[in-house]
């Protein structure tokens, strides 16, 4: 049963989703905990094939039974396996909190809800995992497609936000076709390892260049890089707290590791950085996207918009350090990987906290937070100080590799912008820090009156967010270990100069 | 396959593609929208591929028609573009 | 918007243009995609599944596990438009009914008839008289439709169609229902919880079929495995199983099918159709 | 000039193909109305189907992807050159079901937004929400 844990991963939210969309119209209540089976299997089966990829290597694993380039394969080396369990997990953890939002927002809509969170991870975990380049583009449509429901239960002007969103995505998924289309006609294959050892005779096709790019937009469109990123912040603002508190962490996260790993297993780095030399003008485009995604998020004044466009520069940061074509470059970008998903479901959570408790996310709803909730605000502190990039919190770490990554490629703008956009992020943070700190103290002064009672989020949303928040200090704390046991490994050898 | 055939085809569909975003009424567009789905599903069959051929034939041709229609049916037929 | 739109159409026309110079002449049958990966399953098809339609085993077993996931992305849809759409609690409204036997039609504002009533009939708002030629030509047309989609199913392994066609044509005779007649007929036949149960049934057998394989000791979609239980040999085997896969997604399409009309044709309400 | 004539012949079919591409991305871009963007979207993804279809097509005979078999053909092997390639058939029956998946949900989503402005124009959308 042990070779199988790379398709149970996969089955097991599956199987779960059609239960519980079949619950939904037998018992109601069966919804909820068969979610959080399907769920809870899934994480286990992820952390537990990532333990066992540390031990023994790489795993593959024949869907069908048939050999790689004629059937469908799955592939777990190190950096699908943590990507793998930071998808499963959090969700999972997010899953756990939002019961409750769930049950007050669509009541009626449990089931459905339920189904489509179950088939998300599918999705997104079916991604990472899969060895094949087709079978990425329709789990990739699984995954949007869930996303784009999703997002319009909000009410209000989401369904807009979605059919935007819907509209591109799809152009992103069919750029993405469109490449994968040109690769096909010039190599005959779709299995990624096939692909790449086709690929060195033709290098120097104009068609695979063409493919290349395709794809890159394509999974470009799907994350949000800079010029593409119009949809994201009214997506993810309008969508129900629940929802974006899931999609929002693991989305992008999954497309930066879908770009890295075309860029490592398909396209190959020398392909990349020697033949085409691209690297220059796509760090400057990071550059932009991290400077013009903290001046929009300084002009905002709701809080998860904010978030929003903190989102888009730090997909600047990841594609950055991608691209910069050094080591120290893509550990930095594996690692904020991990990072940021964390920080951002930190930020997410709270947010959701919040909204349940005061019904709004505007700056002025903020005031008096502080002693209102205190510990959720707690939490947002630590991931606030996370983003900005404080030593004991994760966020720094990851940071530092990028900042010694741009140093060594001589790309002194983009280490300009990440300074620039810490600086950013320390006036955006401290600002909601100060609304929600001092701003029932004056409130008090002005009436008179005792400062309102403590009203926390309860438990089943509390303990998920204190868990990622911990999280992120502990992370933090063991940055050595994870980057010399998992990501120093995976870094091909073309990079390590 | 004949490719004064498929020539002829390929032509219509783009006319009929051209056809389908510019007209002005919205159940026009549907039913043009049909037609390009059953033009493209005669290209495929020249091309021997007779299962997506057939599934364009049933989808395209047919079911996505019928939600255009019922969308159009629940919004509105005019339209400025 | 016009101006963006054109050049980044024509950027992205041209690059894929210049592209076009490097492929294969169009057809060519020593070109990549024809001589690297798909010899295989034309020359090895028969020998190993037992299925003369490539295309059925190449889509359900070699790359079956795509499939699976091709029925799920339906899946998804079902169940998107039912969550963005379905209005499930809502305020009494205006409904016509008609007296079947002076005709005389009666508009109750928010209350409403008995359901099965011999004297009236309930008719949509914008309902028009005397469809009987449709009716009864529907009424003849349905259960030849539903046949052809049932050997569509059946016959997927040896002539063009599969689970999926079968699954739509069987679906577009219930819209046929739905349009000729009104939604409720449709609805009567078959009930909006069957219609939701139907939708992961079909996907479940699927992925049902899959796991057993897997619990038999294949790996996941190996139907070979499944020989022990079919008292037949793996190759036939495999093309029973394929068989089995393709009713599942036949099942789920119809189900979804019906659902996505039904809610879009109703915006929700289930209750008037076109 | 006669060089060129081989060319035109072996690539038009891509050049329309990728013609029609663009109509579709165009009226994505620029349309103003959402169901005339839905069409787009549509004709885009089919013309990629297309794409797709026609990389499996083998000029000089090649039949469709079913094998002969039964009583009088007996077993001889299979030349692979005597069928189209059916790989790409296969994907793009996945892609079919995708485009008409991505179809629904956009039409349930332009429906709920028909229902909440009155109007399936972006701009007049935009106005209205600029307006509150």
């Amino acid at each position: 049963m042990n070779d199988h844990y790379p398709a149970l991963l996969i089955i097991s939210p599956l199987l779960f989703s059609y239960l519980t969309s079949a619950a939904a119209w037998i018992r109601k209540g069966l919804c909820y905990p068969l979610a959080v089976v399907g769920s809870g299997l899934s994480a286990w089966f992820s952390v537990w094939l990532f333990a066992n990829v540390l031990q023994k290597g790489t795993i593959e694993y024949r869907l069908g039974g048939w050999e790689a380039p004629w059937g469908i394969g799955y592939r777990v080396d190190t950096l699908n396996g943590l990507v793998l369990t930071v998808v499963s997990v959090l969700a999972f953890i997010n899953l756990v909190s939002t019961r409750r939002s769930v049950a007050a927002e669509f009541p009626e809509k449990e089931g459905a809800f339920y189904t489509l969170y179950l088939l998300f991870i599918v999705g997104l975990v079916g991604m990472t995992v899969t060895g094949d380049l087709f079978n990425l583009y329709v789990l990739l449509e699984v995954a949007s497609l869930t996303s784009y429901a999703l997002i319009a239960l909000g009410g209000g002007r989401a369904p807009l936000a979605s059919l935007n969103y819907l509209f591109m995505g799809t152009i992103g998924g069919c750029f993405y076709l469109l490449g994968v289309g040109y690769l096909y006609i010039m190599t005959g294959s779709l299995n990624m390892a096939d692909v790449a050892s086709l690929l060195p005779a033709i290098h120097t096709s104009s068609a695979v260049w063409v493919a290349f790019t395709f794809c890159m937009v394509g999974v470009g469109l799907k994350m949000a890089f800079f010029p593409l990123h119009v949809w994201l912040p009214n997506a993810y603002t309008y969508a129900p707290s629940a929802v974006s508190s899931l999609i929002a962490p693991l989305m992008t996260k999954v497309m930066v590791y879908v770009m890295i790993r075309l860029m490592i297993s398909v396209f190959s780095l020398d392909f990349i950085f020697g033949y085409l030399k691209v690297a220059d003008p796509m760090v400057w485009l990071s550059v932009l996207a991290i400077i013009m995604g903290a001046l929009l998020a300084l002009a905002q004044k709701n809080l998860k918009r904010m978030f929003c466009y903190i989102i888009v520069s730090e997909i600047g940061y990841m594609v950055g350090g991608a691209w910069l074509g050094n080591a120290a470059g893509m550990t930095g970008a594996i690692l904020h990987i991990l990072n940021d998903a964390l920080m951002t479901i930190t930020l997410f959570l709270a947010a959701g906290n919040i909204y349940y408790k005061i019904n709004g996310l505007e700056f002025h709803q903020l005031r008096g937070l502080f002693h209102r909730m205190p510990l959720t605000m707690a939490c947002f502190v630590t991931a606030a100080l996370s983003i900005i990039g404080v030593p004991p919190t994760c966020g720094f770490f990851s940071k530092w590799y990028l900042i010694t990554g741009a140093l060594q490629a001589g790309q002194y703008g983009f280490l300009a912008a990440l300074l620039f956009s810490s600086l950013v992020n320390v006036i955006l943070f401290f600002r909601v820090i100060e609304i929600s700190y001092y701003g029932d103290m004056q409130h008090a002064h002005g009436h008179g009156s005792p400062s309102e009672p403590r009203t926390e989020a309860p438990a089943t949303m509390l303990t998920p967010l204190l868990i990622v928040s911990t999280g992120l200090v502990i992370i933090g704390m063991y940055t050595g270990t994870i980057v010399t046991t998992l990501i120093d490994p995976i870094i091909p050898a073309a990079l390590a100069r | 396959m004949i490719w004064q055939f498929d020539l002829a085809i390929l032509t219509l569909v783009i006319v009929t593609a051209i056809a389908a975003i510019s007209v002005k009424d919205l159940l026009g567009c549907a039913i043009l929208f049909g037609a390009y789905s059953f033009l493209m599903c005669l290209l495929w069959s020249i091309m021997a591929a007779v299962d997506v051929a057939f599934t364009e034939a049933s989808v395209g041709a047919g079911v996505s028609t019928v939600f255009f229609v019922a969308a159009v049916f629940h919004t509105t037929r005019r339209t400025r573009d | 918007m016009k101006t963006a739109g054109l050049i980044i159409v024509v950027l992205a026309g041209a690059i894929l243009l210049y592209a076009t110079r490097d492929f294969p002449p169009w057809g060519a049958p020593d070109s990549p995609a024809s001589t690297h990966v798909s010899p295989r399953y034309l020359q090895k098809s028969m020998e190993e599944t037992a299925v003369p339609n490539v295309v059925t085993s190449v889509l359900a077993d070699y790359r079956g596990f795509d499939t699976m996931f091709e029925t799920t992305v339906i899946f998804c849809a079902g169940i998107g438009c039912f969550a963005l759409l379905r209005i499930l609690r809502r305020k009494p409204e205006d409904r016509y009914y008609r007296h079947i036997a002076t005709e005389i039609t009666l508009h109750l504002k928010g209350g409403k008839l008995p359901e099965k009533s011999r004297e009236f009939e309930r008719i949509d708002t914008l309902w028009t008289p005397y469809d009987l030629i449709i009716k009864t030509m529907c009424r003849i047309l349905v259960p030849f439709i539903q046949l052809f989609a049932l050997y569509v199913i059946a016959h997927g392994h040896h002539s063009p169609g599969g689970g999926f066609q079968g699954g739509v044509i069987l679906g577009a005779s219930m819209i046929l229902v739905a349009i000729s007649h009104n939604m409720r007929t449709a609805i009567g036949r078959i009930s909006e919880k069957t219609d939701n149960l139907l939708m992961p049934t079909g996907v479940f057998i699927y992925a049902g079929i899959g796991t057993l394989c897997l619990i038999l000791g294949a790996n996941f979609l190996d139907y070979s495995g499944l020989s022990t239980i079919l008292f037949s040999g793996p190759i036939m085997a495999r093309s029973h199983g394929i068989f089995g896969v393709e009713i599942g997604v036949g099942i789920t399409v119809m189900a979804v099918m019906i659902s996505i009309y039904n809610n879009l044709a109703s915006a929700g309400k289930q209750d008037e159709g076109l | 000039m006669t060089d060129l004539i081989p060319v035109i012949v072996a690539k038009y079919n891509y050049w329309l193909y990728i013609v029609l591409m663009m109509i579709g991305l165009y009226a994505m871009i620029a349309k103003n109305n959402l169901i005339k963007k839905l069409v787009g979207m549509n004709i885009f993804q089919t013309s990629i189907i297309l794409f797709y279809v026609s990389m499996g097509c083998k000029t000089g005979g090649a039949t469709i992807p079913i094998i002969q078999h039964g009583l009088g053909v007996g077993h001889h092997a299979i030349d692979p050159a005597h069928y189209v390639n059916p790989l790409p058939h296969v994907l793009m029956l996945t892609a079919i079901v995708v485009s008409v998946s991505t179809f629904g949900v956009a039409v349930a989503l332009a429906i709920k937004i028909y229902q909440r402005h009155k109007t399936l124009e972006e701009d007049e959308i935009l106005a209205q929400s600029r307006e509150r």
